[in-house]
């Protein structure tokens, strides 16, 4: 098992390596060597997954490379095989294969094909090696290797001056939390002497250090070193305030934002916190912040996603929100949940950033949803896909996201989160009114595509490639929930790979009772009857048009600027930035220091040698003074001193 | 008395006037004069190697560490010697009575370093002084080169005076003129006694007139005039051979008659010492004129040897002999490069006369290069083991903020050696209208040594400790 | 009777007047060099005097020696103005300031 | 008082004068004359203190030589009498502060250090004879030869350097020179020009 | 143990080659690539060779030569190295034959004399990690001046006499006070091997002026802030190969000397000291990151760059000082981690000034805005260059982040705040790097006007092979932690000597 694992895992980097020495090849190889490697990587999740639940062996720690083995510390390359991260492979090959080969046709035109894939497939291999790490160092490798990808993916299209800024900032943002994440890494080395996960899980509270004091706080180790952790998730599943970076990331090709901003690396953040689950459920405080973080990024930023227009940044914000659900449900330690979640979210999310791609496609690069309409009737695959994709998002009885979203609210409310519960309510509403907003102007109304082109068969709406991957995803987006939310509560699913297994228990015995039972029950809770409110509502306000709100021009900006967190990244941090540090070269460095102190000395003694130089006044009279006095200097201070 | 004959001062002056003879009836051919003369010179230097007279004269002393000084001596001069011919050679303006001048100063450097008397040192002195005046306004159609000479002549004679005086107190005062003589008479004094005090008069004056003559400041003030004025090939000798006599004149002179004053003058030759180096990196910084800014630099390097001899300790005394070889080889090298270098067939003046050199003449630029970084004290250089015998000296006598001021004046003063090899290294000149002799031998033999000797300091090092050792032997 | 004191500050007066007849002269060189020579002269009482009083005769000696040098140097002092003026045409000590800096 | 004493304060009077005058006067034919002054008046003095051989020496050689040359070269030079510049009254002070300062250090020092201030400065020396000329040709040949035999050096290298210093070949001079007319070949009697070709 | 002198072949064949090459006067220029190359490779193979007979289980020192050079002076032609050395020693022949490589492909007039002057280089480098005579080890490093001098004032840009005579008097002043210091320890000790001070007992005082002398010299030439402004102007002006030697080799003789003496002989006022040296290096890793991002000029970006890496360095040592009492381990860990730093930055440095160089010779320019959008032209090189700057901002997984997280981890075991402000390097360091890329490489670049082609093959084996290596010390860093680990805890054990 861990051979196949370890298979798994270089698949998908061997498909890179491969793609690098056959850079100027055709590109038919280019497509057989990436999604060969990723299907490797897929079927052979989907068999270890089998055999490991077949088995049923526990979880398995392998190391098999040394990055130092010292007196002082010694660290590894490792595998850690659980269900947690078997599962959580899974999604990320089966997310993966199908976006690579949805790509194939989204980019063909494409002058670099073969970077594309090169890219791709090495994301896969980073993400894959932070669901395998068995150790810290190799997921903050990996971390940092997936934020690699996607800022090289971002700026994918290197001529295009806004991706260019985009990925910058996505990988700054990144790197904030990185910050945070890297601290935790080393104090965990500091404390442990190890970053291996099992030895840590073993001892956990017995370590070096009693209590860590940052800016004048302290904390007892192991908070300080949860709360650095979480502080890199919150950046990595853009979590406020870190999360500007992924609207402006979309600015990638549109599989990338399916494949990493939507259905796996942003939800890193969240497999880290429940691979660590052990850990945090020991830490005072640190869940408490993480369960307001996630419902005030649920929340805020879903209604951030109302005032957009861009097709693809109304989906990113609602990425954002939705990772504020999971992230709130990390934080009431209902880490299953977050992780069905995760992967419910990943299909369908993937889902709607692949029909949003080929919506894109068909209308020539076009995304502002004001320009698109009347879809339905030119791309019928597309527009059922899509529909089945929004109603798992807006949490529509039945579907998947119904069951995780539904889930984690209601056992939040459950629990006795009032507030935050409170807040994810609302966001039902909101996400209901965004994603009825696109669906309505995209897929109704006046058709905008040419006239030539609107009389084309709807049939071959797009490449059967591009139709494929969104047919395949449609079945987990809508079926997935039911199927495994059973032996999800239950604890099956996930064994003992997370913490806290108790309190799914009581939450599934006290109020789910079985998966039938909460799909009947939802129907009569209030947050169906908003859901409803927010259908109907909709329908009349972006499909009937049948009245007009005036938002306030007030609310409408701030939600514009996203809080003014838009201007505080485009505008004022890189002005801030330039003129600063400008300032500090021009005025310090130079003025101060180089001129100041040193040019200032040389010219100083320069300016003495000149001045000086005038004593040698060349008439002998002078000479002969100067030697006289000086004889007689010596003599008076001869006389004087003795 | 026979033996005496053997003696390399006798052999030089009778030699020199055999030469101005024989020169008379060798109208055309100078080269057979200089022959002459450098066989003369080697001759002597031959017995100053072999020869030591057991017999001795109070007032004149034959060692082996003076026999081995004027070795050193004459070595120096006959490589000066083959510079200077060369140069003049090319300028068209060979004297034999140049050279005949020279070996007249040559001897009266070798009588100040035997003289065991002051009446000997005086007339060394001005045996030297004399041949140098003459030397200084050799250049008979230069002005600059007769205002020099000028200069020099009446500033000279006037530290002549001083030292007249100075001897006169010491004399009057001691009762005698032998340093011996006047060592014991020191020794005897009651120092709350009232002669003590002529007698340091008398020393005062006495060091501020070889201070003159060694060029340290504050008394160094006719140095780059004169060094500036005279024919580079009479700058060269006026930097190495008076300075290597000068240097064992207060050797002789501190450590045998006047050693019981050792606080004294000790306090006084730091002073000098430090002067001299601020004096000669500080001025040195702007000058343009390539002669004026060796004249500095060898200001500086004087500091250096007096300060080394001022600790009056065994390492000092080493350091300072070892500096003052030192120096004086790195002073012939890097005048013996620009004597080779000539430019619109009259000697380069200017620094930035050497623009673009390292093109036209890489040869030379890396002579340049050698003797610039030498005389910076850059390690492996042989500059660099004789500044840090010094600075080990001075911390080893626990000198720790002078050793602190030497050094940043050492920093101080590499950037007037770097501005050198800038114009020669890294400046193009605008018109290349200039004539350069080619490779020689000797210098390069010369440059050379000074980056073997850095890397083999132990050769030069063994000697000069040998010297030492010779050196204590007849000082106490 | 003459006190040797007396004699002593005599030589002293003349060797400060020659000293400052250096370095006050703006005139022409002609009178460095005579004040070179009342220089000698005065060093030259200092040591007959000291000798005298030492009862030793080093000091004449050495006065004899004085004299001689002093001869050739004043020999060649005297070229060097010859030298000097056939260059420059002047031998005023003002104008002899084309080395310095 | 006694003559000697008399006779010292006369002439040492005489002697400050006229070395005054040798350093003040305007035209340098007076200083030399001066100075000539101050060379007879220290031989008298000289000979007070018993040194004869020396003070005739100064005459003969100072007077009768040096000065002799000394004027000599000042007819040769033509030099104009310069006047009193305005930069000799800026300087006097300084020259007469170095001055005082000088000769107050060195007087009270002779005054202070002497014990025996009054000791008489007239004091024969006997060696091998009453006679100083006696006595000092005997040192002289005896204790210093080796000095003596320098001096010969000195004046030597004195004749030497004033000769090549002042030597200069008068070009507009006709002279033969015996060695090149020996030397002389055939072609170079004989130069052969290519004419022009028509 | 081998029984030939491997350390003075070292040091003296490439100094004999480099000085036939100056001496030769332009040999023609195909002759003297060729014989660089050769001496070069010669040389990287028997320090290759070092590397594999070096015995590093023991961790002493080892391939001793110890002859009595001036007797008098009792100073001792002693050479010798330890781990610490040995990395060093290798990363010198690697960075020259690399520069090697790449120079075979340049033109420059009178060649022979330029690469003459590198391996004077090279072997006066060796000499300054083998010496272990205080006077020796003083010679090397101060002898390292001359031919980069020369480099840079010959081959050098526009500015370069200004930038070469400051560059040279900044460090000859730092040195000569690291000159005195050496002595007046030599006096003590009465020995110039550099062992013999550690177990001097100096008073406090001693030992602070001490340590401010060699901090002082040691500090100009790694460079710390304040002293690191001779650094841009010498990296601007040098030519490309002049560059990479001064960036990736020459700053780390301070970051060696620093560990040499000043932690073993300088401990109980470093201890006293360790918390303003060490916001001296925040103030370099953080203040200087700033200022690179202000940069115009790609050198002096990526050399402001070397100034905030080195800060690194230089607080991985001071942290000995500030952890030694109290936690050993962390201690030994930032020691490590500077090390480790020395020799990544040594390459990723390397690196990118030669992708500059690359990038100058097409466009003529080093200003950012003149050169743009060049990864459409060159491809490979910009894949190479774009992760050399993610190297250059500590991505995982290359060499570039081992060290600083070492150093990182160690600051944390001294105070909370010490590794957040050392942290936030992560986000600065990467802000302008990837600002670099970002205004250099890519964009649109229509005109083409300086037209960039595709570097050699030559140009890419050197970037290709330094690719590699930051790799591998990046995902497997074992090798240089085994030959480090016993010399550093010997060198913190000889700190606890000395403060015994």
């Amino acid at each position: 098992m861990i051979a196949l694992t370890l298979i798994l895992l270089l698949s998908p980097l061997i498909g890179t390596l491969l793609l690098l020495l056959c850079q100027n090849s055709s590109k038919d190889l280019t497509i057989l060597i990436s999604n060969i490697s990723i299907l490797i990587a897929f079927l052979l999740s989907l068999f270890i997954l089998y055999l490991f639940y077949s088995s049923n062996p526990g979880p398995i720690s392998a190391n098999f490379l040394t990055f130092a083995d010292t007196k002082l510390f010694s660290l590894h390359f490792g595998i850690y095989i659980d269900s947690l991260a078997l599962i959580m492979s899974s999604v990320v090959t089966s997310v993966s294969l199908l976006v690579h080969y949805y790509s194939i046709s989204y980019m063909k035109d494409d002058t670099s094909f073969n970077r594309f894939f090169i890219y791709t497939n090495f994301f896969t291999f980073s993400m894959l090696l932070i669901v395998f790490a068995n150790n810290f160092l190799q997921l903050f490798i990996g971390w940092e290797l997936v934020g690699l990808s996607s800022y090289l993916l971002i700026g994918f299209w290197i001529k295009k001056e806004s991706a260019i800024k985009a990925n910058y900032k996505a990988f700054l943002v990144n790197r904030v939390g990185d910050i945070g994440l890297l601290l935790g890494l080393c104090l965990i080395l500091l404390s442990y002497n190890t970053t291996d996960y099992n030895q840590i899980f073993q001892i956990k509270n017995s370590i070096n250090i009693d209590s860590v004091s940052i800016f004048g706080f302290t904390f007892n180790a192991l908070s300080a070193i949860c709360l650095l952790l979480f502080i890199g998730a919150m950046a990595k599943s853009a979590q406020v305030p870190l999360q500007f970076w992924l609207p402006d990331s979309m600015e990638g090709p549109t599989p990338i934002s399916a494949l990493i901003h939507a259905a796996t690396m942003v939800t890193a953040g969240i497999y880290m916190v429940a691979r660590l689950s052990p850990l945090y459920e020991l830490t005072d405080g640190v869940l408490i912040f993480i369960l307001y973080v996630g419902s005030i990024t649920a929340f805020f930023l879903g209604l951030v996603a109302l005032v957009q227009n861009d097709i693809k940044r109304i989906i990113a914000y609602s990425t954002i929100s939705q990772l504020g659900y999971m992230t709130a449900a990390l934080g009431a330690s209902l880490y299953s949940l977050a992780m069905f979640h995760l992967i419910t979210h990943a299909f369908f999310k993937a889902l709607l950033f692949l029909c949003a791609g080929s919506i894109i496609i068909k209308c020539h690069h076009e995304q502002d949803i004001r320009k698109i309409g009347g879809l339905r009737k030119y791309m019928p695959i597309t527009y059922l896909a899509f529909m089945y994709a929004s109603l798992s998002l807006i949490g529509f009885p039945i579907t998947s996201g119904f069951y995780s979203k539904e889930s984690i609210i209601d056992a939040i409310g459950y629990f006795g989160h009032t507030i935050p519960y409170l807040m994810l309510l609302l966001s039902i509403f909101t996400t209901t009114l965004y994603t009825s907003k696109i669906f309505f102007k995209v897929f109704f109304g006046e058709s905008t595509l040419p006239k030539e082109e609107q009389n084309e068969n709807p049939s071959n709406e797009n490449d059967r490639q591009m139709l494929l991957p969104l047919f395949i995803l449609t079945a987990p987006s809508v079926f997935l929930g039911l199927f495994i939310y059973d032996p999800l509560m239950i604890g099956i699913l996930f064994q003992n790979s997370l913490a806290a297994n108790e309190l799914m228990m009581s939450f599934y015995n006290g109020y789910v009772i079985n998966s039938f039972k909460f799909f009947l029950h939802s129907f009569t809770t209030i947050n169906f009857l908003i859901l409803l409110i927010g259908l109907i509502f909709s329908y009349l306000y972006y499909y009937k048009k049948a009245f007009s709100i005036n938002v306030p021009h007030f609310i409408r900006t701030t939600l514009t600027k996203e809080y003014g967190f838009e201007s505080l990244s485009s505008y004022l941090i890189p002005k801030v930035q330039n003129i600063f540090t400008k300032y500090l070269w021009r005025k310090i460095d130079i003025s101060t220091i180089d001129n100041g102190l040193i040019n200032n000395t040389s010219s100083f003694i320069n300016n003495l040698s000149s001045k000086m130089k005038k004593l040698q006044t060349g008439f002998i009279y002078h000479y002969s003074l100067i030697i006289i006095s000086a004889l007689i200097l010596l003599l008076i201070l001869m006389r004087i001193t003795h | 008395m026979l033996e005496l004959f053997y003696i390399p001062e006798v052999i030089l002056s009778i030699g020199v006037l055999l030469v101005i003879i024989i020169d008379l009836y060798l109208q055309k051919h100078k080269y057979i004069s200089f022959f002459l003369i450098q066989l003369l010179l080697i001759i002597a230097s031959l017995y100053a190697l072999t020869e030591v007279p057991q017999q001795n004269y109070s007032s004149y002393e034959f060692s082996e560490f003076t026999s081995s000084i004027k070795f050193i001596l004459l070595l120096g001069a006959i490589i000066i010697f083959q510079y200077t011919y060369q140069h003049l050679n090319y300028l068209n303006s060979l004297k034999i009575e140049y050279f005949t001048i020279s070996i007249l100063g040559l001897v009266g450097t070798m009588v100040m370093i035997s003289a065991y008397s002051l009446l000997m040192l005086y007339l060394g002195i001005e045996l030297l002084s004399l041949a140098l005046y003459a030397l200084i306004g050799f250049n008979k159609h230069s002005g600059l080169s007769s205002e020099a000479a000028i200069k020099y002549y009446v500033l000279g004679a006037m530290s002549s005076g001083i030292l007249l005086f100075g001897i006169s107190l010491i004399y009057g005062f001691t009762g005698s003129i032998n340093y011996f003589d006047i060592a014991d008479q020191i020794r005897n004094i009651n120092s709350t006694s009232v002669q003590y005090l002529g007698i340091i008069f008398g020393l005062i004056f006495i060091t501020a007139s070889l201070c003159f003559k060694f060029g340290a400041a504050p008394f160094h003030i006719w140095v780059p005039d004169i060094y500036q004025g005279s024919l580079i090939s009479t700058t060269i000798l006026l930097s190495t051979l008076p300075k290597i006599g000068v240097f064992i004149v207060f050797l002789k002179l501190y450590f045998i008659p006047f050693m019981a004053l050792e606080y004294v003058w000790s306090d006084i030759l730091i002073f000098i010492g430090i002067a001299s180096i601020i004096i000669g990196s500080i001025f040195a910084l702007t000058q343009e004129n390539i002669k004026r800014l060796l004249a500095y630099s060898a200001i500086s390097n004087i500091g250096f040897i007096i300060l080394a001899m001022a600790l009056v300790s065994n390492d000092g005394l080493h350091a300072s002999l070892y500096y003052t070889i030192v120096y004086s080889f790195t002073a012939l090298a890097s005048f013996g490069v620009v004597t080779h270098i000539t430019s619109n067939s009259h000697g380069i003046e200017d620094i930035s006369d050497l623009a673009g050199l390292s093109k036209t003449h890489p040869y030379f630029a890396i002579l340049i290069l050698i003797t610039m970084l030498s005389s910076a004290g850059i390690p492996p250089l042989i500059g660099f083991h004789a500044k840090l015998m010094v600075i080990q000296a001075l911390i080893n006598n626990s000198y720790i903020l002078i050793s602190i001021i030497v050094v940043l004046m050492t920093v101080v003063s590499a950037y007037y050696y770097l501005r050198v090899i800038k114009t020669v290294y890294f400046e193009d000149r605008e018109n290349l209208i200039s004539t350069y002799t080619s490779s020689n031998i000797l210098l390069s033999i010369n440059v050379i040594l000074l980056l073997g000797l850095g890397i083999f300091p132990f050769i030069l090092f063994d000697t000069t400790s040998f010297l030492v050792d010779l050196l204590t032997v007849i000082s106490i | 009777m003459i006190p040797i004191s007396y004699y002593l500050i005599l030589s002293t007066i003349i060797f400060t007047l020659s000293v400052a007849g250096i370095f006050l002269n703006r005139k022409n060189i002609l009178v460095l060099l005579m004040s070179l020579e009342l220089m000698f002269l005065s060093v030259n009482f200092n040591l007959i005097t000291l000798g005298n009083y030492l009862g030793d005769l080093t000091g004449q000696v050495f006065v004899f020696f004085v004299l001689t040098v002093v001869a050739a140097e004043s020999a060649i002092g005297l070229a060097l103005l010859i030298v000097l003026f056939r260059n420059k045409k002047t031998i005023d000590v003002d104008d002899l300031s084309e080395l310095k800096g | 008082m006694n003559t000697e004493l008399i006779t010292f304060f006369i002439f040492s009077f005489l002697l400050i004068v006229t070395s005054v005058k040798v350093i003040t006067s305007s035209n340098p034919v007076l200083s030399a004359i001066y100075l000539v002054f101050s060379f007879f008046l220290s031989a008298v003095l000289w000979l007070l203190l018993g040194a004869e051989f020396l003070s005739i020496i100064l005459i003969l050689v100072y007077v009768g030589a040096v000065m002799v040359l000394f004027l000599f070269v000042v007819m040769m030079l033509d030099i104009n009498i310069a006047k009193k510049s305005a930069a000799y009254i800026k300087y006097l002070p300084v020259g007469i502060g170095v001055f005082v300062i000088f000769n107050v250090l060195i007087i009270f020092f002779f005054i202070s250090t002497f014990e025996n201030i009054n000791y008489n400065a007239i004091n024969s020396i006997n060696v091998i004879s009453e006679s100083n000329t006696e006595n000092l040709g005997y040192v002289l040949f005896t204790d210093y030869i080796v000095e003596f035999e320098i001096a010969g050096l000195i004046l030597l290298l004195g004749i030497l350097s004033a000769i090549v210093l002042t030597y200069r070949k008068n070009p507009n001079n006709k002279y033969q020179n015996p060695t090149e007319q020996i030397d002389v070949e055939k072609k170079d009697r004989l130069k052969i020009i290519k004419g022009l070709k028509e | 143990m081998l029984d030939y002198p491997i350390l003075s072949i070292l040091i003296w064949l490439p100094i004999l080659v480099g000085l036939i090459l100056v001496a030769s006067n332009d040999i023609g220029k195909s002759l003297s690539t060729v014989i660089t190359l050769l001496t070069t490779l010669i040389i990287l193979i028997i320090s290759v060779k070092l590397f594999q007979s070096y015995d590093y289980s023991l961790g002493n020192l080892q391939f001793v030569e110890r002859f009595v050079w001036i007797s008098g002076l009792n100073i001792f032609y002693y050479l010798a190295v330890d781990g610490i050395s040995v990395s060093l020693v290798l990363l010198t022949s690697f960075i020259n034959f690399l520069i090697a490589i790449y120079a075979s492909s340049e033109d420059y007039n009178n060649k022979s004399s330029y690469l003459g002057y590198f391996l004077i280089l090279e072997g006066l480098l060796m000499g300054t990690f083998s010496a272990f005579d205080s006077i020796l080890f003083y010679i090397f490093f101060e002898s390292l001046l001359i031919p980069l001098f020369l480099i840079i004032g010959i081959w050098g840009g526009e500015n370069r006499k200004y930038a070469t005579i400051k560059f040279f008097l900044y460090t000859f002043f730092g040195s000569v006070l690291m000159l005195i210091s050496i002595i007046y320890l030599a006096n003590l000790a009465d020995s110039f091997a550099i062992e013999d001070f550690y177990y001097l007992t100096l008073s406090f005082e001693e030992e602070v002026l001490l340590l401010l002398a060699f901090l002082i010299g040691f500090g100009i030439k790694i460079p710390m802030w304040p002293v690191h402004t001779w650094l841009p102007d010498a990296h601007v002006e040098a030519p490309t190969s002049g560059s990479v030697i001064l960036a990736s080799v020459l700053l780390k003789v301070g970051g060696y000397g620093m560990i040499r003496f000043l932690l073993p002989i300088t401990t109980e006022a470093g201890i006293y000291l360790s918390d303003y040296m060490i916001y001296l290096s925040l103030i370099a890793i953080i203040y200087i990151s700033f200022v690179a991002f202000a940069q115009e000029d790609m050198k002096k970006l990526i050399a402001y760059s070397s100034v905030a890496h080195m800060g690194f360095v230089t607080m991985g040592i001071f942290l000995v000082f500030n952890l030694m009492g109290n936690n050993p381990t962390a201690a030994a860990i930032g020691l490590e981690g500077a090390m480790v730093q020395m020799i990544s930055h040594g390459l990723i440095s390397a690196a990118l000034f030669f992708c500059i160089g690359i990038m100058y010779k097409h466009s003529h320019s080093r200003l950012i805005k003149d050169n743009f959008g060049v990864a459409q032209f060159m491809p490979i090189f910009s894949f190479m260059m774009v992760f050399f700057l993610m190297a250059n901002s500590g991505l995982p997984g290359t060499s570039g982040f081992v060290g600083e997280f070492l150093v990182i981890t160690s600051s944390l075991g001294s105070s909370f705040l010490f590794g957040f402000l050392a942290a936030l390097s992560l986000i600065l360091s990467a802000s302008y790097s990837l600002k670099l890329g970002k205004n250099v490489l890519f964009g649109d670049n229509q005109k083409n006007s300086q037209g960039y082609l595709e570097c050699k093959s030559n140009e890419k084996i050197v970037l290709g092979t330094l690719v590699i290596f930051v790799l591998y010390l990046g995902i497997s860093p074992d090798v240089l932690f085994n030959l480090l680990d016993k010399s550093v805890s010997d060198i913190i054990s000889s700190i606890s000597i000395g403060k015994a």
